[in-house]
């Protein structure tokens, strides 16, 4: 047992550190947040050349052969300045599949690229009636020729509209909800029959609608086996909420930071409110609540790489648990203490608070991951 | 004891809701079920069609206008209107300065005063926060100076609901810089249209601008516009600040939000269901839905009390407390209802009458931000931390 | 709608009071607990006397005309002395039953003198598999001659020692767990066959455990009608169910009375400890749970005599989550705010909280309740 | 990173596993997976035999006769014997006096008592709390009044674990009057065979006997038991508190607890299946299950902090706090498990043995007692309500 970072991985986390201070101050951000793209290609060029992109890949793989504490190391730095680049649909999501189910020429088309810096994913799987089942899939690819045809529609895809490619999880066979039958598809963002509806997020990211409308895709478009994907999607959604763990265990600190200095200056009766002590204790608790976070990300940082994939996913939904639980007491605490100013635009705090309400909802929310997390105990 | 209706109060019940059917335009209901915003006209038209009926100031006795309802008719009044989908009656006026003013004005100010607000013809916000000032609210600054027949005010108020639609702001200032805190307030009444009253808005965090900043620099307040003696405002601050308590329980609205959430729940799709299969989702609907019965019925043991002549004590800061709770609550599981299309941000959807159709179900857009900005009602009107205080102190003697 | 007492009710509010004061003062209390019997013959006289045997009963049944009100106005007092003596199985849950679904014959051999403090009653309908499902039920009942014989086991059956008679629910029909199918059987507590196991609870009250081997009752032996007791126990269930949350809320009173005393005279770091704000808002949300407790019980007295059974199913089981939560809220923290005074059996606090807990555990806790609302407010 | 075993460290767990299996008798281990209460025996064998084998100490270096272990052998020795169900380590004398005394202690002072404690020959009992004191330790009133080579001790200590069991207790006395509070305390070691030393049970909610008031009256102790110098015993105090505050978290025995309560949620019969078919209270076991695996987590962090040199700071409170919470959850669960069959009260099955059946079934018994007890834990070694204090004046200054 070793819990200490190495000295690369410290480096990495000064370095992470360093960005978001730099580029992501309150007002910076909010600039970001306001272009068209949402995102600036400066800052994706500077995670390029900075290693980023290709480091939790294998060498064989074109990276740097590190892994999911690294990713842990920049998602947290990116949750205290709540970044807005798409580092979890293009390099934990996108990449992390391509990584697992590509082929050689697929790695090499897309992986290789991307940890250059010059291509983008977004990930589709979501539809209207899916909620958090992964399984719930029903746009469909039919056989044409040699390739497919993709029509139906899906939801809230994140990055679609910057992604050269979107990665599209469609029913091949089997019946609603069946886990076999889903097929994962490499589709150009710009193929014929693809239509967008573009819009920003609560927490301005940035999503689409996307319609399928007989979109046509090669053979070489499937990524892994036909009706295979299940189990590559699930892993790889596992490893996206640990990711997304990381960036709010990140969210967490700020927003404690931010909410212990404005009770050690705000005054009211004549003292500052950090002397009276149900805000003591409840500073203490949110102080608790983060460190919990970051306990149980560790942990699944830790776990998600284990052969079997019980543990991987007790290790994903056990995380996901905590953070939606401490994110939500987290940031309901900041807000409450921050009184009417925690709940304006003005402030950072309702931005983190935002921020941490949309991580509890995407993949599946603190009641879904203790629901799975309960199935899979109980059946061991 | 009974809680069943008298026959009359049956037909008042009826007569309440046919006058809702009547003069509730569907826009208005509509945004009411899905929890979207309101605009002005939302809340102007249907005021001053209750102003009409007589029914605004509802709380009001008839000697001053009001229809002088005993507790059972007040709460099937407001009942009958949360679930006919009615916005609340915004209290600035008939709630907050128009008791009042019944009861510390002069006779000149009840008559100046009283029928625009019977009739929502003028419109009130108030004038009580100050930056820095929180709920610790006899610690303000904004000055008035007496120099012959007027005051010279100047200061700032903030998180004024609604000062961009109001004509009229009741404030607190400070006449006697010497004194205590509490003493040497005074309770005034300013015209928004004097110079030197500005307006400036600040942006909630779903993007929604209803409260304000307001800056009163130099403006000129005839005296006749103070209520009560000078220096004795602080009598009129907590008499406003009792009354407020009660109503902010908001308990019909809950209400209807439990039921709005039922009905989402039956509709988004789980599993090739719905959430209303889903006993995990359904028992915090359930939850939910007592907390509120168990809060309606203490509310109702207040009244009860009130009606024989008892007054409400500082015990209904409870309820001020777990009303906001609940509100936040039932928010956060209409939310977590919606689930993954919860996340996009549809400002068109929220704000304004558009014919795009909603990403995702109707019922989706406002979800979010609905959440996040009710964690202002543990906030506002004396935050929960404030309240309890309170009860700890005048209930509790400790 | 009014909510006030009458002036009956009034009085009768003020005599229980009384009586709690006079008879129930802590070391009294702790004595009676110490008989044999564990309660005072000469208190159940003074309750008889004093007509609150058979107020709650219609005057053709030989009571005094009251009703749900009544006995919550009872019970409140009882719950702030923990009253030892047995008037939920008898008067609430034996009585009641007998008035709802019995013969004249038997209103008369049971009604009357149960009324006139002469006799007492046990109601057995726990099996060691039941949990909270009063349909699970297989003590078994089978035609001998013209009457019965009754084989099987019933569990934590309170007040068997000193009941003249028992109330067993025995399985007539039907199958395993079907509501249809039961059969109320009042039974002599000295029948051959019938044997105890004796013994305290943790609250100080007594049960016991029976067993039934082949005791043979007559035909008049049976309550209501055969395979027909369902509804008649689920009634008295859901009533007995709000009498007891009548008695929390008078335990939730007298805790947080005691705990307020508590905290205003017992000094720490030199001031009362009630002058910590942590303390001062804890004592805040125990009133407020107590309000709340006493709003949902009085809600649910109100409802109880509902012709619709699904009003008074859903009254009952809202009053018995809202009372679990408030009891273990009020309980927990009466416990800490005492410190290490509160977990020893010297003072009066830990049996309180014991009381509380005991009532949350009995007739199903909130859990269950909570379940049993949900489906039928989801049904509606 | 990296929380996979070194094969050396599998080859220890291994042989701890193996040694508990040897030593511990199977009515003790009965005892602590039904929940029941030790008798003394059931204690003293197990640490006779742990202090043969050099492992009672198993906190301490070297040099003091301790087995010197890292980190991961702490924490697997600990898990082991949770899993293994031995009963916890009396803390009195390897944890709290024992490093008290190798630490400020004398060279003739650690000849003296090491060895004893090592070999739980020699039993211990803490002399801190007083009545009155509660968390408010420096608050104390037993004096100490120096008489030539003697001390004569006057006072009272309270919540003494096992003095009615103790050979030796450590007690905190004032023996400065006229100094601050944490000023003017000494740290003295007392013989409980000294005359003047009574002892006398407090019995708990659940009837048990754990707990006691120590009387001391005129009692006269040798200058030689004085640890560390006179009036300077707050130093020793503190160094003591902040040792036991971390491993009070009790993570091992919580883990344990999880997996006997999910057995007990596979045995508990519920409409015609188990409890363990019940989504609704198997989510609430993955919850608490889930807290277990977070405090855990965060006590390796905390330790491998330390092992790389640093000291563990006042942050190790909230393990305490949430250590607490978290076995009163367990035995909470546990009790509602067990659900109407927790109401017998059998004292027969919790403290002897006895040839009687359970009523219910056999993990019935301690369920409602063990809830009931396990209140103090929130109370005992510093309340939550102190702990957040420590954090939040020392971790985050406020």
């Amino acid at each position: 047992m070793d819990l200490s970072l190495s000295d690369e991985q410290k480096q990495l986390q000064e370095a992470a550190e360093r960005f978001v201070r730099d580029k992501y101050a309150f007002d910076a951000r909010r600039k970001i947040a306001a272009t068209e793209r949402g995102w600036l290609p400066e800052n994706w060029a500077q995670f390029a050349e900075l290693g980023w992109l290709g480091m939790a890949f294998s060498e064989e793989d074109g990276g740097y052969g590190g892994g999911p504490i690294e990713t842990m190391i920049v998602m947290e730095q990116f949750g205290k300045g709540l970044v807005l680049e798409p580092f979890l649909p293009t390099v934990v999501l996108g990449g992390g599949m391509i990584a697992r189910a590509g082929s050689a020429a697929q790695k090499e088309a897309l992986l290789a690229p991307m940890i250059e810096g010059k291509k983008q994913f977004a990930f589709a799987w979501l539809e209207r009636q899916s909620r958090y089942n992964l399984a719930d899939v029903s746009l469909k690819a039919t056989k044409e020729g040699t390739g497919w045809s993709l029509s139906g529609h899906k939801g809230v895809v994140y990055n679609a509209a910057s992604a050269d490619e979107i990665i599209v999880l469609a029913r091949t066979g089997g019946s609603a909800r069946e886990p076999k039958g889903l097929t994962l598809f490499v589709v150009d963002a710009k193929a014929k029959g693809l239509s967008r509806r573009d819009y920003p997020t609560q927490d301005a990211l940035r999503a689409s609608e996307l319609t399928f409308d007989k979109v046509s895709v090669g053979a070489d478009a499937v990524l892994g086996k036909v009706d295979e994907a299940f189990p590559v999607v699930e892993e790889a959604v596992d490893r996206a909420i640990v990711a997304l763990c990381a960036e709010a265990t990140g969210c967490m600190d700020a927003i404690n930071a931010g909410t212990l200095e404005y009770i050690k200056t705000r005054k009211q009766f004549g003292v500052p409110i950090g002397k009276f002590q149900v805000l003591q204790h409840r500073m203490v608790d949110c102080f608790t609540n983060a460190q919990e976070a970051r306990s149980m990300t560790l942990m699944a940082s830790l776990k998600i790489d284990d052969k079997d994939p019980t543990v991987r996913a007790k290790a994903a939904s056990g995380a996901k648990v905590q953070i939606g639980k401490s994110g939500k007491f987290c940031g309901q605490s900041a807000v409450q203490m921050h009184g009417g100013m925690g709940v304006t635009d003005e402030m950072a705090v309702s931005h983190y608070f935002k921020r941490l309400t949309m991580i509890d909802l995407m993949f599946g929310n603190q009641q879904h991951h203790l629901t799975r997390y309960s199935n899979l105990a109980m059946a061991a | 004891m009974d809680l069943s209706l008298k026959p009359e109060h049956k037909a008042f019940a009826d007569e309440v809701r046919a006058f809702a059917r009547e003069n509730l335009s569907p826009a208005t209901r509509e945004k009411t079920f899905s929890g979207k915003h309101y605009d002005r006209d939302d809340h102007m038209v249907w005021q001053k069609a209750l102003g009409k009926k007589g029914w605004l100031a509802y709380t009001w006795p008839k000697k001053y206008g009001g229809p002088g309802w005993d507790v059972t008719q007040r709460f099937l009044f407001e009942n009958v209107l949360a679930e006919e989908g009615a916005p609340r009656i915004l209290p600035f006026g008939p709630k907050m300065v128009g008791p009042v003013i019944y009861t510390f004005g002069t006779e000149a100010q009840k008559e100046r005063f009283l029928p625009g607000i019977r009739s929502s013809e003028v419109s009130w916000c108030q004038g009580y926060s100050e930056p820095g000032a929180g709920s610790d609210l006899a610690n303000l600054r904004t000055r008035a100076v007496r120099e012959g027949d007027h005051y010279i005010v100047n200061g700032q108020k903030t998180w004024t609901s609604f000062a961009h639609w109001g004509d009229w702001i009741f404030c607190l200032v400070r006449t006697n810089m010497d004194a205590k805190p509490q003493e040497g307030i005074s309770f005034l009444l300013i015209d928004m249209k004097t110079p030197g009253v500005t307006v400036r808005p600040i942006i909630m965090t779903d993007g929604a601008h209803h409260v304000n900043d307001v800056f009163l620099d130099n403006v000129k307040v005839p005296v006749e516009n103070l209520i009560g003696k000078e220096n004795e405002g602080w009598t009129c601050a907590k008499f406003l600040l009792a009354n407020e308590r009660l109503g902010i329980a908001e308990v019909p609205s809950s209400k209807r939000g439990v039921s709005v959430l039922r009905k989402i729940a039956r509709i988004e799709p789980q599993d090739g269901g719905t959430l209303a299969d889903d006993p995990a989702f359904t028992a915090q609907i359930a939850d939910i839905d007592l907390q509120v019965q168990a809060l309606e019925m203490s509310e109702l043991r207040v009244l009860s009390t009130m009606a024989q002549g008892g007054a409400p004590g500082p015990e209904v800061s409870t309820l001020k407390v777990r009303g906001s709770e609940i509100q936040q609550r039932i928010a956060e599981l209409t939310m977590e209802a919606v689930g993954e299309y919860a996340q996009p941000y549809q400002p068109g959807m929220l704000f304004h009458d558009t014919n795009e159709t909603p990403i995702g179900p109707d019922h989706a857009p406002p979800a979010a931000p609905r959440y996040f900005n009710m964690r202002k009602t543990s906030i506002y009107g004396g935050s929960t931390e404030i309240q309890k205080n309170i009860v700890s102190k005048m209930v509790l003697g400790l």
